[in-house]
């Protein structure tokens, strides 16, 4: 099926039907010195739908994410988001906003306990200030039982309940990677960005993943923005697909139309698909 | 061994998520706080009081607040002595100013002020970071104690440049000046000790304390999952001010009676209170305790030991302890870089495992 | 008013030349950090440690002596030689490499890996202990130093200037020999790390550990070198520092002194290092000049760290130290 | 607690017992469950309430008097709610296997004619949903965990909650109703179905009546005095008659709490958080833990290590038994201060032992290391501290006991989850003696019970104080037993079951007009104290070629009794000499390999390692030695023996899922290798077919060894001399 671009809404093979857009990205250019990262790329993500940025390695997804992410200021273009051209502004801002996301070479705290660092996905739901919880009794402690009970929640959708009590720094990669998706997930992001959530995973791993995402969008119906390089997971993941090389998009729309995407295919040939 | 925990649940987050959430270690802190508001007070002394007690209180305080800067929110400081002097002087210039005024609110008035300066000489830390914050502390110290040497106004102008604490009492009883009764500093410092303590848990066990480890563990990432760096660096160096800076103000207070800002609050302070964090163990509360417990027994214990044991000289034995403290301080960095806090919580595993290893 | 100049001028001067000492202490931190990421409190330490024991064997101390009378109550101190300066300096030097190895076989090996921050608190821990060591093995009264150096103003100069401005520069010989030893130091330190084996071993090692090991180059052989260079620099500082002002406690207080030094210059830079030392010590001079009288005096105690403070706000990486980049 | 409540007949029904309790303790805790991080608890009011929501909207969903509820999924408290629920509404409940495969459900299901399936998740509806597709009478699912069911259609489908919340809406409509059918419950009337594991053919279902469970529960309480404030874990399958009478019958008679893991893989840590004061576990569930424990100590320092084994070889000596039983008769809710203070007395004496033992041997260890360094283990036994030689006779051997039991009873208890535990039962299959023992002389008050679905468990038990390991007690009250003379045990009480569902000609057969029920196992009352002995079942229990009684599974469970042993079927009807199938125990067996750095790559591998074989082979014949001692069962001597390539398996069919051996299957399966022993071969070649966890079949093939054990003559006495 191919779909309007500027639709208000389309309704996906599986029936899910995808809102309005949330975050817009208009002719984003980034410069690193001299180095061209990012070329006058512009694209959409709409409201509950899993969006995938792919590419070679090298194409730019990761500078593209962290432009989302607000941690790159690109040099030319506008980000809008939620209808609103976005102001220039600092990551944790950016964070407030309602974005989170998870990091390609994992970025927890390893000096806390799992709990802990999906306690820390919540910190822009907690109004508390510090003399309240300085006290503690009272104000405090309802709220922090109150999102630990979100957490829970959370712990138990990703059925990492035995690592619970356990500190980050003894944890396998997988789980570590499992880890770092519930503390964005506590979050309750509006809009959820993934970077490269399934790097470095055995097959079985990469399954339990992509159901994880998939419950998620189905479950919460959050929206989600993901990079990964392995094209065949994408493409039964995502709804719609925006293709990168050498900083330039060379493709964007539903799995099938970027499959049979000249271009694309070029792009690919010969690039390892680990 | 002694723990039994079968049939110790919990059907609360709120029974989950307390200090002590075992059965066994819950008595124990409470055996602990009554002995020591009921029982010790009634037989202290001031040899007691003075050689240990006071100033074991008073570094744990200081200690903790250097923990929440140091230990949790990764800040490396050598002004701890600086800070000191800020509550020494403020509580000082406060006694002086308002009589009528009582002690207690002195003294928080003084950590309040140190909070204030300690974030100013914290704002720097946005821009630098590891060492270069580090040594850019110095500066705080030897500025600070520059400061209070050379503007009269801050020793009121006395002839000897020390300040002396006037006498002063809460609810009748004297706590500073001469003639306060031994039993009376065990208490107001226990108290704060007590106080203090409670805060910082709480602190470090809520959000704050997750955003000051945040920033500690991985700055950028934090950033990025929503936690504002500055405030987080300000408010930890806010209130481990404030903790410093009561410590100072007890420390001048009700232990020493009368300080001069460079021998009392020097560098060597600094470094004293740093490494009472190293040795019982960055990031956390007991921690504190054990290493200012420990900072504060050896010396008396090596004292008695080769001055009084072995009539050594005692420059000699100074020299001693300087060795037997770097040597320590290197060898808890090279054994257990977590301190004796980690050593406990590994010995409470085993002993709750027992007798199985693992 | 051109009194006051010449005054400054000639502060500037002194200025330079106790800013070569900074740059000499700052220099021993400089080499160790750049070759093993170390931020070696224990520098000025080292320096004491060093003077400490050239005056010793000097004048034939017994080490220990102390410790010896407390235990024994005997009453030893001197043995009835005194050693030539030079022979004593070799003597020093060597004990300054085997402090470096012990440094190496007990401490570095073990904290390989740890996070910076350990390192340098370790460093600390073993300040502390050369201290009380130190102590403990030559005595803690304050020595005299003298190695035969020339010292106390310098005739020609003064004349020299008279002649020009119709005022006399006062110039300590000390100084001027300082300045040149360390210049001849920084040059030798040069060609050994362009021109010798172990030199470029040293530097491969400060630009990437995994690479330098990986083409076989043994770290910890390179560590023993450079905390031995560090010694020698250390002992040279200890000199120049001993000579001026007696071998003494306060000596290892210029370790401090030495960091803004370092945060100025850079804790990578030698060059950093030298010119750090110069702008600070000119600084504090001019400043403890023009400002010191107005606020009390003793500025010196302060103003080298907030200088240097206010300098990394605008550039936190120091003068000559790399750009961060923040990645994620 | 059990008999100040009113006489049994005020409460005809399940329902009525809950109104009980709700009106006599309603906000005492009835159901816990390790949810979200923490225990979830629902007091009796709360049940109470959730149980009628989910009633009345059954009732909503058009649910019939004698529907039966079919109920899948692992023990949560809304399961059992339920099965009370379906309970109110007059139709029954029908608890199945939540590990079935389809093609097993779909028979239960057929034959149960279910209209109503309660599921625990996901997995569970995708296997009633397949099933579906071939039978048709199942009208509405409800499934509780929503999870990855959104998009699947919800025409038949509904969410519990959903479900309760219409009743909650519906209340007025159809309370009366409810009311209505609760009270016609009588107590003939059916309380629950539960479908035999089918040890032989096809799965039965078992009607069982209001009596059978209320009466059953009533007297078993009462038997061992179980209170109100019994903490329970509920882990074993629901569709089992034991987890029915326990976390239902005696829950609901006396008011205890039921508490439900998080989750299988939780199952340990949550055991040990709750600390159940009453306890059962299937004999294969001790022996694993006690597994563990060995393998655990084997890695542990060499004090804890000597000290361990000294401690516990006195307590098996019998101090346990005397010293160690827990001493009160009910679980109340606090100890007197009497109590209190004997207890601060003994453990203040044990810790100062403890102490003094912990230093006097850690000093002799630092000695003994001095001399064998390395292999100290192997010399260094631990000694009794000094200080007990100041006592003398039993004194002595008291207070030795409290210095163990605060080195080692306690803690091992506690970390184990046993520390509560006040009594424990085990049941199923005839439990190793040095396992028995062991859980025992730590102070356990483990005892063993025999019973069937048919008998709503309870045939005999042991009552507290004559517990032994080789008989199953005497009978339960209100039950009396007969013996067949070739040794079948019949039993009538009143947990007789009413029939076989369906299935009159089967119920005939068991159960005759008197209500004498046929267990088809046979044994004997030993002589000396009236205990009952169970040898095999009745109908395995055959003849050799000479004539002699055969009675493998009594040889198989002395062969099991080693712990390198996992399974043994026994072969030897009508023929000349018994040979044997082993199944080794690959934790076992692969620890002592470790240890003796042994390397294997498979179970295969491993079970064909000759040392491995030669291991088995003592096992077998100190067997033999040991059956020859019984003059009936002395020709079932095993004369040849081969360790299988795989281990026997459910998914194979080899076995129930009560883990039982499906002898007849296995016979046929391994055809070759039975013919193979008789033959003589000394080697034989085989393929089987195998299934995978996730359902692929496969195959895998050997050339197994076939050994001859050594068997003592008949009436021979050095095997009485070398037991």
């Amino acid at each position: 099926m191919s779909l309007d671009m500027n639709a208000n809404s389309y309704v996906t093979e599986d029936g899910r039907t995808i809102g309005p857009v949330v975050m817009d990205l208009k002719n984003i250019t980034l410069r690193f010195g001299g180095v061209v990262a990012i070329k006058d790329i512009s694209f959409n993500i709409r409201e509950g739908e899993i969006r995938a940025i792919i590419g070679p390695n090298g194409a730019g997804k990761s500078s593209m994410l962290n432009v989302i992410s607000g941690f790159y200021k690109p040099q030319e273009g506008e980000v809008w988001f939620r209808g609103a051209k976005r102001p220039p502004m600092r990551p944790y801002q950016v964070a407030q906003q309602g974005l989170a996301r998870t990091f390609q070479n994992i970025a927890l705290f390893d000096g806390m306990t799992v709990l802990d660092n999906i306690m820390t996905g919540r910190l822009n739901h907690m109004k508390t200030n510090l003399l309240q919880q300085a006290m503690w009794w009272g104000k405090a402690e309802k709220e922090e039982l109150a999102n630990r009970e979100v957490c829970e929640k959370v712990i138990d959708f990703l059925e990492i309940q035995h690592i619970r009590k356990t500190p980050v720094g003894r944890l396998p990669y997988g789980l570590k990677k499992r880890v770092e998706l519930a503390r964005a997930l506590a979050a309750e992001p509006s809009l959820l960005l993934l970077d490269e959530p399934m790097a470095g995973m055995n097959v079985e791993e990469k399954e339990d993943m992509s159901r994880f995402i998939l419950d998620m969008n189905d479950e919460f119906g959050t929206t989600i923005a993901l990079i990964e390089h392995d094209m065949g997971v994408v493409m039964d993941l995502s709804d719609r697909v925006v293709v990168m090389d050498y900083g330039k998009k060379i493709g964007d729309g539903t799995p099938d139309e970027v499959r049979n995407n000249q271009d694309v295919i070029d792009a690919y040939l010969g690039v390892s698909h680990d | 061994m002694f723990y039994r925990e079968a049939g110790d649940f919990k059907t609360s987050y709120r029974d989950d998520n307390q200090t002590f959430p075992i059965r066994l270690d819950r008595a124990g802190y409470w055996v602990a706080i009554a002995v020591a508001f009921g029982i010790v007070p009634f037989f202290v002394n001031d040899y007691w009081v003075n050689a240990i007690f006071a100033p074991f209180f008073i570094y744990a305080i200081a200690a903790l607040g250097l923990n929440i800067l140091t230990g949790y929110a990764g800040q490396v400081s050598l002004g701890t002595g600086g800070f000191m002097a800020v509550g020494a002087y403020a509580v000082y210039k406060l006694m002086v100013a308002f009589p009528e005024i009582n002690i207690i609110f002195h003294v928080l008035m003084a950590g309040g002020i140190t909070a204030v300066v300690g974030v100013l000489f914290g704002l720097p830390s946005l821009r630098i970071k590891g060492f270069y914050l580090a040594v850019a502390t110095l500066a705080s110290q030897f500025f600070l104690i520059w400061l209070f040497n050379k503007v009269p106004w801050f020793y009121n102008y006395s002839a000897s440049g020390q300040i002396n604490a006037p006498e002063r009492s809460v609810f009748g009883i004297i706590v500073t000046g001469p003639n306060t009764e031994a039993w009376a500093k065990y208490l107001i410092c226990l108290v704060f000790l007590v106080g203090v303590a409670w805060m910082a848990r709480n602190l470090t066990r809520g959000m704050t304390g997750r955003k000051w480890m945040g920033i500690r563990d991985m700055d950028i990432a934090a950033e990025i999952i929503g936690v504002n760096p500055l405030m987080a660096k300000m408010t930890a160096f806010a209130v481990s001010s404030f903790f410093v800076g009561v410590a100072g103000a007890l420390f001048f207070a009700v232990y020493l009676g009368a300080a001069e800002a460079g021998e009392s609050f020097g560098i060597s302070k600094s470094f004293l209170i740093l490494f009472m964090i190293i040795i019982g163990g960055l990031g956390s509360i007991f921690g504190s305790f054990a290493g200012a417990a420990f900072m504060v027994l050896m010396p008396v214990f090596l004292k008695n030991v080769l001055v009084g044991g072995m009539g050594w000289p005692t420059d000699l034995a100074a020299h001693f302890e300087f060795m037997i403290v770097g040597g320590l301080i290197v060898f808890f960095l090279i054994v257990e870089p977590h301190g004796l806090a980690q050593l406990w919580r590994l010995t409470k595993e085993k002993l709750r495992l027992w007798p199985f290893p693992h | 008013m051109s009194e006051q100049l010449l005054f400054a001028a000639e502060v500037t001067l002194n200025g330079l030349m106790a800013g070569v000492l900074y740059a000499l202490v700052a220099l021993g931190f400089v080499l160790i950090f750049k070759a093993s990421g170390i931020f070696n409190y224990a520098q000025g330490v080292m320096a004491l440690f060093a003077a400490l024991t050239l005056v010793g064997i000097q004048q034939g101390q017994v080490p220990f002596s102390h410790l010896i009378n407390a235990i024994f109550g005997t009453n030893i101190h001197h043995f009835p030689w005194q050693v030539p300066s030079i022979i004593a300096i070799i003597l020093a030097a060597g004990v300054m490499v085997g402090f470096a190895w012990l440094v190496e076989r007990y401490i570095l090996k073990h904290l390989v890996g740890q996070p910076d921050i350990i390192l340098f608190m370790a460093t600390i821990g073993l300040a502390y202990f050369m201290e009380g060591f130190g102590d403990i093995m030559w005595g803690s009264e304050i020595k005299t130093l003298d190695v035969g150096l020339p010292s106390g103003l310098n005739e020609t100069i003064d004349t020299v200037t008279y002649n020009w401005f119709g005022y006399g520069f006062f110039i300590d010989n000390l100084d001027i020999v300082a300045a040149v030893i360390a210049a001849l130091l920084v040059a030798a330190l040069t060609i050994f790390s362009q021109y010798s084996k172990q030199g470029r071993a040293l530097r491969a090692v400060a630009d990437d550990h995994s690479a330098a090991l990986s083409v076989g180059i043994s770290l910890r052989f390179i560590w023993v070198l450079v905390w031995s260079i560090a010694g020698f620099v250390a002992l040279v500082a200890g000199i120049m520092w001993g000579a001026k002002s007696g071998v003494q406690f306060s000596l290892s207080l210029i370790a401090l002194k030495a960091l803004p030094v370092l945060m100025l210059g850079g804790f990578t830079s030698i060059p950093g290092a030298i010119i750090g030392g110069l702008i600070i010590g000119v600084g504090e001079q001019l400043f403890e000049f023009a400002i010191g009288p107005l606020i009390g005096g003793a500025t010196q105690n302060w103003f080298a760290y907030v200088l240097a403070l206010v300098f990394l706000i605008f550039r936190p990486q120091g003068l000559f130290g790399e750009k961060i980049i923040e990645r994620v | 607690m059990g008999q100040d409540l009113a006489k049994a007949g005020a409460f005809a029904s399940i329902p009525a017992l809950l109104d009980r309790n709700v009106k006599e303790f309603g906000n005492r805790p009835a159901y816990r469950e390790k949810e979200f991080g923490i225990w979830q608890s629902w007091t009796w009011a709360q049940a109470a309430e959730e149980i009628q929501n989910l009633a009345l909207g059954l009732l909503a969903l058009g649910i019939e008097r004698g529907d039966h509820v079919a109920i899948i999924g692992r023990n949560r408290p809304a399961h059992y709610w339920g099965m009370v629920a379906a309970q109110k509404v007059g139709a029954v409940p029908v608890p199945l296997y939540q590990d079935a495969v389809a093609e097993e459900m779909e028979y239960v299901l057929e034959n149960c004619g279910a209209r109503f399936v309660i599921c625990g998740d996901q997995e569970q509806v995708d296997k009633v949903i397949e099933v579906q597709e071939k039978i048709h009478h199942i009208e509405h699912v409800i499934y509780f965990d929503k999870r990855g069911l959104r998009k699947y259609d919800h025409s038949h489908l509904h969410w519990y909650h959903d479900i309760q919340e219409e009743g909650r809406v519906a209340h007025a409509r159809f309370e009366d109703e409810m009311a209505k059918r609760e009270a016609e419950l009588t107590y003939d009337s059916k309380c629950v179905m539960l479908y035999t594991s089918g040890t032989t053919g096809r799965p039965k279902g078992v009607v069982l009546s209001n009596r059978n469970i209320i009466e059953s529960a009533k007297n078993s309480s009462e038997f061992d005095n179980l209170g109100g404030n019994e903490d329970i874990l509920a882990y074993l399958p629901m569709a089992w008659v034991g987890d029915f009478i326990f976390s239902l019958g005696q829950a609901m008679w006396t008011g205890f709490c039921v508490n439900c893991p998080e989750s299988a893989d939780t199952l340990m840590s949550d055991l040990r958080e709750i600390g159940p004061t009453y306890y059962f576990a299937p004999p294969r569930v001790f022996e694993t833990q006690l597994t563990n424990v060995m393998i655990r100590m084997e890695d542990s320092g060499d004090l804890k290590y000597a000290l361990f084994h000294h401690f516990m070889d006195f307590a098996k000596a019998g101090a346990g038994e005397k010293y160690g039983m827990p001493k009160r008769k009910v679980t109340t809710q606090k100890r007197t201060f009497e109590q209190k203070m004997r207890h601060g007395f003994r453990y203040a004496m044990g810790v100062g032992f403890a102490a003094e033992a912990l230093v006097e041997n850690a000093i002799r260890l630092g000695v003994a290391k001095l001399r064998y360094g390395k292999d100290v283990r192997k010399h260094f036994k631990a000694k009794d501290p000094m200080g007990l030689k100041l006592y003398n006779g039993s004194l002595q051997e008291y207070f030795k006991y409290r210095c163990g039991d605060v080195l080692v009873y306690g803690p091992l208890k506690d970390t184990l989850g046993f520390g509560r535990i006040r009594v424990g039962y085990t049941a199923g299959e005839a439990i190793g003696p040095e396992i028995f023992e062991f859980y025992r002389s730590m102070g356990i008050n483990l005892k063993q019970l025999y019973g069937q679905t048919e008998a709503t468990v309870f045939i005999t038990v042991q009552p507290d104080g004559e517990v032994r390991n080789d008989t199953v007690g005497v009978p339960a009250p209100g039950v009396e037993i007969k013996l067949a003379d070739n040794g079948e045990i019949f039993y009538r009480s009143p947990g007789t079951f009413v029939e076989y569902y369906n299935n009159p000609e089967s119920t005939a057969d068991t159960k005759d007009p008197e209500g004498w029920v046929a267990t088809g196992d046979a044994g004997f009352f030993d002589k000396k104290n009236g205990h009952l002995r169970i040898i095999d079942r009745a109908k395995d229990v055959g003849k050799m070629a000479d004539g002699k009684m055969f009675a493998p599974k009594y040889v198989e469970n002395k062969l099991k009794f080693y712990p390198d042993i996992l399974e043994a079927v026994v072969f030897g009807n009508d023929r000349d000499m018994c040979t044997a199938f082993i199944n080794i125990d690959l934790t076992a067996v692969g620890n002592w390999a470790e240890r003796n750095n042994v390397a294997y790559a498979s179970y295969q591998e491993l079970a064909g390692h000759p040392d491995v074989v030669s291991t088995i082979q003592e096992h077998v014949e100190t067997v033999n030695k040991s059956v020859a001692e019984d003059e009936m069962l002395s020709g079932c001597q095993i004369h040849r023996f081969l360790i299988l390539h795989k281990e026997l398996d459910a998914d194979d069919g080899e076995m129930t899922r009560t883990r039982k051996v499906r002898r007849k299957v296995v016979e046929e399966k391994y055809a070759p290798l039975i013919d193979a022993f008789y033959s003589g071969k000394s080697e034989q070649y085989i393929e089987t077919e195998v299934t995978y966890e996730d359902g692929r079949k496969g195959s895998i093939n050997a050339t197994l060894e076939i050994r001859d054990a050594a068997v003592v003559g008949n009436g021979n006495t050095q095997g009485m001399a070398a037991e």
